[in-house]
């Protein structure tokens, strides 16, 4: 379902900045279904990929082999990042907070963490510069503080400070795709709140998943489930051996 | 390999294996280990597997890096251990790619920093103070920095090089054209030696010249478990086996003494993995050759 | 070509048709001539010839530039003319070359200056106070700084392309990639174009991505008379005939007239070379392929 | 003579940034004699070159095809010269003065020039930068002012500030060579003096060239003839069709 609700937020011809895994899946369901002329760059350097297989890493030859150009980092980067030319971002995190902030470096104090997560890896830059970003990750309270441990992305307020006064240029997190539902940013504060459920769940149970007093938009949608092509596509053509699926 | 290491390599130094995925160089890895070389300072975007095996066997004193994972897979233990646990012995210098992608741009072009439009809104300055701003002299706008990265030798693997040094790669390129030109020395580590004529019939190809490398080691199957593009695929079970391998301590040092100090060198490596090259050895796909003639 | 100009290239634009004496795309130039463009801001390391011909066309208002001259000839005249006569109409911005391609590099990553260690003790700032300095927040040295340089159109010459501008260059490489990225709109002018598969064989080769190209013309011979390494060698007998013509204004009127007003299109300009091809047209020289395959 | 002369000058296995004409020459006259693994390095973007040709243009195909390696121009000035890697460049112009200073950007004043001359192109940065760079120049008067009119690109002494205290990376024009001598800088000043005589040169000869008052190193020495071999070479193999080569 995840995959599903991300893959019909990208248009066709968008140039998309994709990680491993689920977004992987989702772009290349999109890719499959409405949007087939897709743009996916990925971090290590490969534009306009088109891999023959589900690559397993965000430097997977498959990546490479077939697709429009190979680039070192520093073009990745500088060229396409900073200059602008993504239009969509994927991230996930540990934790995402009330203002749409990720943290992905440590649960805990940053000297003596309770845990050391991998990091920032092109996280940070990511959600600074593309033009807007989608986070995908599951409900949990600990998942979604009020605030995060340690801010490596930059949400729409950080630390009290109003994104557009940090000079962002990226629009940042427009909508959090969750596993029950999908949370937005609320245009005018920027806060998170409820905007879409998956079939058959009810708010309460969202708001189990967050640590905060969730708000709700003032039109709930609900969500369609994936169609039988999406899940026939996602469990037989694009991830068969179920290495992002879990159902 | 092993001349190459003993010569170039010293404790104390600041060391770059680089390779984003592909091309990282394991062989070069194992044999700093053999050796035993200490007080390290590992510098990589991704310490990947190889710097977590180079932690675990205590070669590492710090570490400068922007994304500590098993991409794909879970953790890096023998990194996690050595930062969660009381009193941590590893000193951590923290940047993100595109941060760490700059730092090498930076000492690439002799230049002491470089700026970037990134970090504003982040706790990653405050618990990096090496990362600052400076002031656009046109627009006033404030801009990050980071400081250039001049390590004191770089290992890079690649799919060919002649015998002075001048080195072709393609598929993905990393940093390693910036980490070469950082570096005060440069061991290129090669799948295959080839005529200069050959580096000669495409010179477009050449990533780095023979003028910044310090030496040439020849050494076929040496980023194993990681990949060289037209050589051999990525061992992804590799990857995934290394999760319960690291997790736990003492198989983690098993392993070391049984792949790193129980070998002599690269080749006795493969030959301890049976069915290794059959099942990773790369399909032929050539692309057609453009046309230099004038 | 005709339509590619008309819609993408307006009266007052900053233009820019890059390429360091390989692919500089002397058909772009001849139809902005034809088509009567007018106070342009013509941007280029090395202007060459065919800004000497926009020039004499009055295409040009400003020209920013780091090296005016004709390469192991002489002089540009035309420019020599607009600079050195009473009241010069052509207003100058200078640079050296390094200052220039510092300047693309910032336009192309979107930063608004790049540092870099020049023009201490030279009188270059004194006649461009655009070059200014700043000091680095490490050690404290005082480097130079350019501003970004983000034209509003940028014409690329490249050896070929698929239908989206999925772009590929070999042999020299000029700034043709940054002049890419930090143009508004781009114009890529191929001597072929191939299907995307071509493209898609050896991703490493493409220098420019169609997501930044706005539009494409195929036009073989287009630069002639400089050159596409692989299909025709530069024509360094027009380059030597170039001193005599452009040295008197009324034979470069007439040069004009004949071959750039009085053509429609660059077939014409070609059909009015006869023996040009066979004299040119590049031998047959093709490197190997590289394996893609894993 | 002139292209003998900075032949000898050039140690094998060294790294020269080269320019197109006199240079060029040289060095490939030193590749054919006692120099034959330098390495090549030329602004347009070719590394190693070996030319099958005589290259008429900085950019000529001939420097591309059968070199070791291509790279942009972005890294031909960062990676390369501003990196360190170059151990010698050379440098020509319509005016060098006293200080080894060279302009080539106008005669006169810059506003409203009597000569506009082409620029700098890459002399400023190879001043700035190669470990050390050889002039070529012809005497006379007009070509060696006691001053430069416009300051290009920098020598030993910039309008009275020593070239160490402009924190100036290398060593600057430590030979200037003419039609007639060779200059050097002197060591303590930085001045250039009467260093070497070719051939049958009175040293009023070489003083008539310049418009200071030209001093003599303590040790004059006089240069030998170009040998046969280098004669025949340059005239038979390198210029046969005297493109470069006057007499």
């Amino acid at each position: 379902m995840m995959a599903a609700v991300a893959a019909r937020e990208l248009a066709d011809g968008e140039v998309v900045f994709v990680g491993i895994g689920l977004p992987n899946l989702a772009c290349n369901l999109a890719r499959a279904t409405h949007a087939p002329n897709l743009v996916l760059i990925y971090e290590s350097g490969a534009v306009g990929a088109s891999p023959s297989r589900l690559p397993v890493s965000i430097g997977d030859p498959a990546l490479v082999t077939g697709s429009l150009m190979v680039c070192g980092m520093a073009d990745v980067f500088q060229l396409f990042l900073q200059n602008g030319r993504i239009e969509v971002g994927f991230l996930g995190g540990a934790q995402v907070d009330r203002w749409g902030n990720i943290n992905t470096t440590v649960i805990g104090d940053y000297a003596r963490p309770k845990v050391r997560l991998p990091g920032s890896g092109g996280a940070s830059e990511i959600a600074a510069h593309a033009h807007r970003t989608l986070v995908m990750a599951k409900l949990d309270p600990r998942a979604f503080p009020e605030h995060v441990d340690f801010l490596t992305s930059p949400g729409h307020r950080c630390r009290g400070i109003p994104r557009r006064e940090l000079g962002l240029p990226g629009a940042g997190p427009v909508k959090v795709i969750t596993d029950k539902a999908v949370l937005e940013a609320d245009p005018k504060k920027g806060e998170l709140v409820l905007a879409a459920l998956y079939p058959g769940v009810r708010p309460e149970a969202v708001r189990a998943g967050v640590s905060w007093e969730l708000r709700t938009r003032t039109t709930l949608l609900e969500l369609p489930p994936p169609t039988a092509r999406e899940l026939q596509l996602l469990r037989e053509v694009l991830d068969p051996r179920k290495l992002y699926l879990k159902s | 390999m092993q001349e190459a290491i003993s010569r170039y390599v010293r404790d104390g130094d600041a060391v770059v294996i680089e390779g984003f995925t592909h091309l990282i160089c394991f062989a070069a890895g194992h044999e700093i280990i053999r050796q035993r070389r200490r007080d390290l300072t590992l510098c990589r975007l991704t310490p990947d597997l190889i710097y977590d095996q180079m932690i675990a066997a205590g070669c590492a004193r710090k570490l400068v890096f922007s994304w500590a994972g098993n991409p794909g897979v879970g953790s890096l233990h023998a990194f996690r251990r050595a930062v969660e646990g009381p009193g941590s012995p590893l000193e951590l210098e923290e940047y993100s790619h595109f941060g760490m992608v700059a730092r090498f741009s930076a000492g690439a072009a002799r230049l002491p920093f470089w700026p970037l439009r990134d970090y504003a809104g982040t706790d990653l300055p405050k618990a990096n103070p090496l990362i600052r701003t400076i002031t656009c002299p046109y627009t006033g706008v404030r801009l990050a920095t980071v400081p250039a990265l001049n390590p004191d030798v770089t290992i890079v693997h690649a799919q060919r090089a002649d015998a002075e040094g001048n080195t072709q790669i393609w598929g993905l390129l990393g940093v390693q054209k910036e980490a070469a030109f950082a570096s005060k020395r440069v061991i290129v580590v090669v799948e295959e030696l080839v005529d200069t004529a050959v580096i000669r019939a495409d010179p477009n190809r050449t990533l780095i010249p023979g003028i910044v490398v310090s030496a040439v080691v020849v050494e076929p199957w040496g980023a194993h478990p990681s990949y060289a593009h037209g050589y051999y695929d990525r061992d992804n079970h590799f990857y995934v086996a290394w999760e319960a391998i690291s997790r736990d301590s003492a198989r983690l040092a098993d392993y070391l003494a049984e792949y790193v100090y129980g070998v002599p060198n690269r080749a006795a490596y493969i030959a301890k993995h049976p069915g290794l090259t059959d099942r990773l050895t790369a399909r032929s796909q050539v692309c057609a050759g453009v046309n230099y003639g004038f």
